[in-house]
C-alpha cells in the first residue's frame, strides 16, 4: 500500500499494539488531542485510555513512569512531542533506561521505544528544532534509528518495539507528509475498528526492518553520499543533478545509527573513492563526524580526497525564515561540498 | 541590564538562620485559612479613577486587536513556528502589570504578546519580530515566543514549558544578593505547573527569602489537555502550601479584581521580601496556537459560550457602561483607534526588511563568532 | 520479571471518571487532621510473638555488622567508589519491608545494603558486588549503589538522588495496567525530596490512582546539608498535600512503630489502589559515606550522643530486655552469630574472581556486543 | 608559586571574588561542608553564606537561579559535585544558558560559569563517571574549557568568570592532586583570611589564559598526540615512551574545545604527518571524532596514515576496577594506536 511516513508509524502502532497486549503509547496530547503532529489520531478512540496515556507535561516523569512500566514487563512506547524535549529527560534516557541493563549485570532489560519528530521544520526558533539523534547515538546501551521513508518508518518502528533493549525513533517532521510503498497484509483502514476485529493473521507475515543496516538508495561509482533521515531525500536530489553533470553518485541512507553499519558504509566508500557525509544537527561535534572519522581511519588507502562533511550552521536555531533556511543544510550546500570533494 | 549590573552591593546574609526562619513559620501558620475568608469577600471595592480604567480598557483592546493580526500574520505566511495568543486572558496581565513597580523583573513563557505590549514595547517591533524581521525586538531569531526587553526588565519569552520558572527565582536572588526591593514577577501556565523544576524553584525561593510571586495563569487546559487530565488536585495553588509560601486562587477575568488582588500581593512581597504564590483563573478562547483549530477535540462550543460571557473586555466594558465611565459611543471609538494603529504597524513590520545572512553568526557568544559554514 | 511479564493482563481505564476522582476527593478531605490525631495516640501497641521480635533484632543486627564489614572492606581497598551504610537507619527497612508482600515492587537508591539483606539476597553475593566480583549481585558491574535482584522484586540501588521516582510510579502503573494489587514501596532520601522529577511523579501517581508509597527516608541530613538548609519546610510530607495524596509522619527509630505504621499504610493502599506519602524519621550515625569522616562539619558530638539513645538496635533491645524475650546473654549471641556469619560472608566475597575481561562488553543491550575497543 | 590543581582553582575563585563583588558560588555542600572534592574549602568561613550558597539537589533548579542572577548583572560560579549531575540540567544550560544571548537578538547576555570534576576517578559507577565536556562543546553558545595543569586551571577559571558568554569548566577529579607552577601574586594562604585583608594590588599583575589556544606541551617531529584534561598527561607519558623508542612525538594539549584552536592542530600535523586524538568519553560519537575529521579535511595531503583515535570502550562505566581500567583509555592503548599510525 502506498501510505505517508505518518500512517506508516501509526500502522506500525497499530499492529504492534494488536500483537502484544502490554504494548502501550504514552506522551503528551496523543489522546484526547490525537497528537500535535496527528501520529497517534483515532488510536484513543481505538484502544482507550489504559494504552493510549495522555500525560501531564513532564518528559522525566514520563520516561521514568514508561521505565519502570518496562521493568514489569510491558512495552511503552514514549512520544516526545518534539525531540526537543527530550533534552528535558536527558537524565532519565541516559543515566536510567540506557543503563539498567549493565548496571543489573543483565537482570533486568529495559524495552521501550521513545519517539517523536526530531530536526528542523519551520520557524519553531532555537528551542524546539534540535536533531538529538546523534547525541544518543554516543550513549552505550541505546539503539538509535532515524528513517527516510515510509517503509523503513513502519519497519524499523515494529523491529525498535520487539526490541528487549530502548530505542530511540526519530522521525523528521517535514517527512509525515512523504507518500511511499510500505508492505503489509493489513489494512491502514483498520485504525478506526475497536481492536481485535482486524485480520490477526495479516500480521504473521509482516514486514520488519532490521537495526544495524544501511540502505543504499542509489548506486554510483564516483562518490558517496552519506545521509540519514531527511538528509537522504537531500542525497538522492543532490545526486540527480550530479548526475546531469556526468557524475555518478551512490546514495547511501544510513537509517541506523547505532549499531552503525559501517561495513556497508565503508564497502560504498572503498568503491567511489570520496565521500561527503551530510547530517543535520549542529555540524561542531554532531555525528557526522564520526562517520567521517570512521571512514578515514578504515578507508584511508582508497580515499581520493579528504571526507567531506556537511551540517547545520553552528547557531541556536533563528527563527526568522531566511536566517533559519541558511542554517539546515541544502541540496546546494551538498553539491557545493561534492563539488570540493570530487575536486 | 547594565544599569542593574552597576547597582550598588551590600553584604547581607542571604540564608536565614534558623531563629528566623522559625519565627516567619510561626507567623505564617494559618495563613491559608485567612486568605481563604478573604477571597470570600464579597464585591469589589476597588474606586479607579475614570481615566484608568479608560487606559486598562484601551490596553487590553490593543491587545486583543494586536493578535488577531498576529493571527492574520500566521495565516497569509508572514509569520511561522509557534504562535499563540492571549485572547480571553488580558484581564491577567493587564490588571497585575498595571501594579509592577517600574524595574521590577518580569519574566513569562510563550504566550507573551500581551506582557510585551502592556510594558510599553513599540507594537511594530513585536510585530516585525513575529514577521522575522531585522528590527524585531530580537532581531528577528527569537519570534513570537521569545519577545524580550532589557529596557522594560522583561526577561522573555520562554519556550520550554516550565523551563523559564527556575530563571524567574534568580532574578529575585540577584535582588536579595545586592539588598533592592524589586519584587520579581513570574508567569506560567497550568501545564508548567507540572514541571519538576518549579518545586525545585519554588523550595529555593522559601528557604532563602527570595521576593518573588509565583504566578499560575491557569486558563484549564495546557495545549488540548484539561486541568483535570493533568493536575492531580486541580486547585494548583495548593501545590505551594508544602514550601511554605503563601498561597490563594484569584479571579483573572476581571481586571479590577486582579489589580486590587495583585496590589495587596505585591506590596506584601515588597514588605516581607517573601514569596508568593497566586494562581489566576481564565480562559483561552483560541485554540492552543495558530496551528490548533480545533478546539472541539477538549470543549464543548456551550463551554466556549458560557466563558464568554465573561471576557475580561467584555465585563470591563460593562462595568464602564453600568458606571458611566464610558458609553457605547466611546467604545466603538477605542476599538476603532486600536484597529487603526496596529493596522499600520502590521503594515510597517511586513514593509521591513528581513535581517542580513551574517547576521545568523552574530550573538552566540558576545566577543566571537562560532566556527562558519556548512 | 520474566514472570511478571507473562502476568494476566485484563482491560481497565487506567485514567478515572472524573466523577471517580470527585468522590475520592470528598472522601480524604481531612485526612490530614485525622492522621495528626493518630500520630498523637501514646503507646505502641503491637503484640508481637517474640521469635518476631528476635527476627527484627537479629535482621537489623546483620545490616549493622554486614556493613561494618563494608566498611572495612573500603578501607583496605576491596571495595572502591561511593558506599554508603545504613547506620541507624535499620529500623526503617526492617520494619517497613517486614510488611511488604512478596512480589511488591521495591526500589531505593544507593544506601540500599540494607534492603537487599532483608529482602533475602545472599551477604555473600551482596558482599561480592561491593568487592566487584563476578558473583556479585550486579556481576561486579553495579557496585555498593547498584544492587537488583529481580528473583526478589528489588528494582535498585540507584545512585543519581532523585532520579529513581518516576520509575518507582512507573512500578506501580504497570500494577494498574495489568489490573493486579501489588504495592510499589519507593524510599527515597530527604535531600532527594527536593529533586523536581518527584512532583512529577507524585502528581501522575495520584491523577492516576497508583498504588505506591512514596516513603521519604528523613535523617535530616543530605550529605552534607542539614535538613533545615535544604527544605523550605522541614515537615517534607506536607509536600504531598498539593498533589491530593495522603501523607503523614511517623518515627523511624522504633521498629516495631514503623512496623505497626507499615502495617496500617500498605493495608490501606492495597485496598485504595491510590499513592500515599509517608515521611519516616531516622538517623544517620555514620558520615554520607566511606569517604565522609568529619561529621563536625554538620553536627556536633552531643546530637550524635543523644541520636545514639534512640539507636534502632538499642531501643529494641532494651524492650526486649524490659518485656522478657531476651537476656544480655541471647543478644551477645545473636551478635556473635552474625558476626561470625558476616566474617565468613567478607572472606568468601573477598576470594571470589573478578569478572572476565570479555565481560566489560556484556549486557550493554540484550541481544548484541557495542562496538569495541579503543 | 607550586600549588596542586585543586588549590589552583581555588585561587582563582578567591581572586576573582575579591576584585568582584558580583562574583559568588553556587552549589551542593560547597559552603559548610566544604565541598565534596574540596575545592572551595574555607570559602564559605571566609565569604560567609551570601556569596558561597549551599542549594538543596536540585541541579535544573540551581543552573536556572544562577542564569536568572547573572541576567541581573551577578557572576555565578555553579559548582556541580560531578559534571555527570550536569545532565540533570541539561535543558537549563542548553535551551536556556546557551541561547538566550542569541534568543534575545544580543539584549542579554548570560556571564556564568559551569564548574566541577568530569571523568572517570576510582569506581563511581556508571552514573557518575561521565566526560560531558564534548557534549556541551557541540553546543553553540557555550564555551568549553578542560584544563590538564594547575596553571591552566587558575588562568582558565579566572577568563572563564570575567567571560560574558557561559563557560563550562571540566576539571578531571584525578588531576586534583597534581602538582605544578602557578604564576600568580596573591598568596594561597590568603584564603583563610577574612576578606579585604589579602594584599589587593597583587592581583593587578594577575595572570589569565585565553581561550581558543592550545599549548603545545613538547615539540616533536614524527607524531601529534593529541588529548586534553587528564588525557594530556597520557599523552606526555606516552610521548616519553616514545621517545626511548627513537620517536619524536608532539603533544598537542587542547585546553580549549570550544572555541578550538584549529590552526595549532593544523600546524603540528601537518609537521609530523600523523596523528592520534585521545579522549576519555565513549569513544563512539565523542568529541575526539571531531578533531579527527577536522585534520583530514584540512591536511588530508599531509597525512601519511589515517588519523587515529583513542576513547573511553563504548560500555556504561563498569564498578570493578580491573574493568573500569579496561574502560579508560590508557598509555598502553595510546601507545598501541601511536605504533599503528606509525606503520
Ligand atoms: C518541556 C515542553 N514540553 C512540551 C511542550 C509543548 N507545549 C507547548 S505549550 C504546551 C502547553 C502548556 O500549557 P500551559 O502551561 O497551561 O500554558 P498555556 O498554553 O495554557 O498558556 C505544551 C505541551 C513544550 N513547549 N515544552
Ligand atoms: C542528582 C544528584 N546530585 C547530587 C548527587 C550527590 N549526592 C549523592 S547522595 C547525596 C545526598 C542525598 O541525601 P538524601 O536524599 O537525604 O539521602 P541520604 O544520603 O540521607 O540517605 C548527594 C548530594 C547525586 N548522587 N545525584
Ligand atoms: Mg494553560
Ligand atoms: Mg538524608
Amino acid at each position: 500500500m502506498t501510505i505517508t511516513y505518518r500512517d506508516a508509524i501509526r500502522q506500525a502502532l497499530i499492529e504492534e499494539m494488536d500483537r502484544d497486549e502490554n504494548v502501550f503509547l504514552i506522551g503528551e496530547d496523543i489522546g484526547r488531542y490525537q497528537g500535535t503532529f496527528r501520529v497517534t489520531q483515532n488510536l484513543y478512540e481505538k484502544y482507550g485510555a489504559r494504552r493510549v496515556v495522555d500525560t501531564p507535561i513532564t518528559e522525566p516523569g514520563i520516561v521514568g513512569v514508561a521505565m519502570g512500566a518496562a521493568l514489569r514487563g510491558l512495552r511503552p512506547v514514549v512520544e516526545m512531542m518534539t525531540m526537543s524535549f527530550s533534552i528535558l529527560a536527558m537524565d532519565q534516557i541516559i543515566n536510567h533506561v540506557a543503563k539498567m541493563h549493565y548496571m543489573s549485570g543483565g537482570q533486568f532489560h529495559v524495552p521501550m521505544v521513545i519517539r517523536g519528530p526530531g530536526g528542523a521544520a519551520h520557524q519553531l526558533s532555537a528551542q524546539h528544532s534540535h536533531s538529538m539523534e546523534g547525541w544518543f547515538a554516543h550513549v552505550p546501551g541505546l539503539k538509535v534509528v532515524a528513517p527516510s521513508t515510509p517503509a523503513d518508518a513502519y519497519g524499523l518502528l515494529k523491529t525498535a518495539i520487539r526490541d528487549d533493549s530502548p530505542v530511540i525513533f526519530t522521525e523528521n517532521p517535514s517527512l509525515y507528509a512523504v507518500k511511499g510503498e510500505v508492505p503489509s497484509g493489513v489494512d491502514y483502514a483498520d485504525a478506526t475498528l475497536p481492536p481485535g476485529s482486524g485480520d490477526e493473521s495479516a500480521s504473521s507475515d509482516d514486514f520488519t526492518v532490521p537495526f544495524g543496516k544501511a540502505a543504499i538508495r542509489k548506486e554510483g561509482t564516483d562518490i558517496s553520499l552519506i545521509g540519514y533521515s531527511r538528509m537522504a531525500h537531500v542525497c538522492m536530489d543532490a545526486a540527480e543533478e550530479l548526475e546531469n553533470e556526468g557524475v555518478s553518485a551512490e546514495v547511501v541512507d544510513v537509517r541506523s545509527l547505532s549499531p552503525l553499519d559501517s561495513s556497508t558504509i565503508f564497502a560504498s566508500v572503498k568503491k567511489t573513492n570520496r565521500a561527503v557525509v551530510i547530517y543535520e544537527d549542529w555540524r561542531f561535534g554532531g555525528f557526522g563526524a564520526e562517520i567521517a572519522a570512521k571512514i578515514q581511519e578504515n578507508c584511508f588507502d582508497f580515499l581520493d580526497a579528504p571526507v567531506g562533511r556537511v551540517g547545520g550552521l553552528n547557531v541556536p536555531m533563528p527563527y526568522a525564515r531566511n536566517l533559519e533556511l541558511l542554517c539546515i543544510p541544502s541540496k546546494d550546500d551538498l553539491l557545493a561540498k561534492a563539488r570540493e570533494v570530487l575536486g | 541590564m547594565e544599569a542593574a549590573q552597576a547597582g550598588a552591593v551590600e553584604r547581607k546574609q542571604i540564608t536565614p538562620s534558623k531563629e528566623k526562619k522559625e519565627h516567619a513559620l510561626a507567623t505564617r501558620s494559618g495563613s491559608k485559612r485567612r486568605q481563604e475568608a478573604a477571597r470570600r469577600k464579597p464585591g469589589n471595592s476597588l474606586m479607579e479613577p475614570a481615566e484608568t480604567l479608560r487606559d486598562y480598557h484601551r490596553l487590553m483592546v490593543r491587545i486583543r486587536v494586536f493578535e488577531g493580526l498576529s493571527m492574520r500574520a500566521f495565516r497569509s505566511g508572514l509569520a511561522g513556528g509557534y504562535l499563540h495568543v492571549y485572547n480571553g486572558m488580558e484581564g491577567t496581565a493587564v490588571g497585575w502589570l498595571s501594579c509592577v513597580r517600574e524595574g521590577d523583573p518580569i519574566i513569562a513563557a510563550y504566550r507573551d504578546h500581551g506582557y510585551a505590549l502592556i510594558l510599553g514595547m513599540d507594537p511594530v517591533d513585536v510585530m516585525a519580530e513575529i514577521m522575522g524581521r531585522a528590527r524585531g525586538v530580537s532581531r528577528g531569531k527569537g519570534g513570537s515566543m521569545h519577545l524580550y526587553s532589557a529596557e522594560h526588565s522583561f526577561y522573555g519569552g520562554w519556550a520550554i514549558v516550565g523551563g523559564h520558572t527556575a530563571m524567574g527565582v534568580g532574578l529575585a536572588f540577584a535582588t536579595k544578593y545586592r539588598g533592592g526591593d524589586e519584587v520579581t514577577h513570574l508567569f506560567f501556565g497550568d501545564g508548567a505547573a507540572n514541571a519538576g523544576v518549579l518545586y525545585e524553584s519554588m523550595n529555593m525561593a522559601s528557604l532563602w527569602d527570595l521576593p518573588v510571586v509565583f504566578i499560575l495563569e491557569n486558563n484549564e487546559i495546557a495545549m488540548g489537555t484539561r486541568l483535570e487530565y493533568h493536575a492531580a488536585d486541580t486547585h494548583m495553588h495548593n501545590r505551594a502550601e508544602g514550601f511554605n509560601i503563601e498561597h490563594e486562587r484569584i479571579d483573572g477575568m476581571n481586571v479590577l479584581h486582579v489589580r486590587k488582588d495583585a496590589l495587596r500581593i505585591i506590596d506584601h512581597v515588597r514588605k516581607t521580601q517573601r514569596p508568593y504564590f497566586v494562581e489566576i483563573m481564565s480562559f483561552r478562547f483560541e485554540g492552543h496556537g495558530a496551528a490548533d483549530h480545533d478546539r472541539s477535540l477538549y470543549r464543548s462550543k456551550e463551554e466556549e459560550k458560557e466563558a464568554g460571557k465573561r471576557d475580561p473586555i467584555l465585563l470591563l466594558e460593562q462595568y464602564m457602561l453600568e458606571t458611566g465611565v464610558m458609553i457605547e459611543g466611546d467604545i466603538k471609538v477605542v476599538w476603532k483607534d486600536v484597529e487603526q494603529e496596529m493596522e499600520r504597524a502590521y503594515k510597517e513590520a511586513a514593509d521591513m526588511p528581513k535581517p542580513e545572512p551574517h547576521e545568523v553568526y552574530e550573538n552566540v557568544y558576545t566577543d566571537i563568532l562560532p566556527e562558519e559554514g556548512h
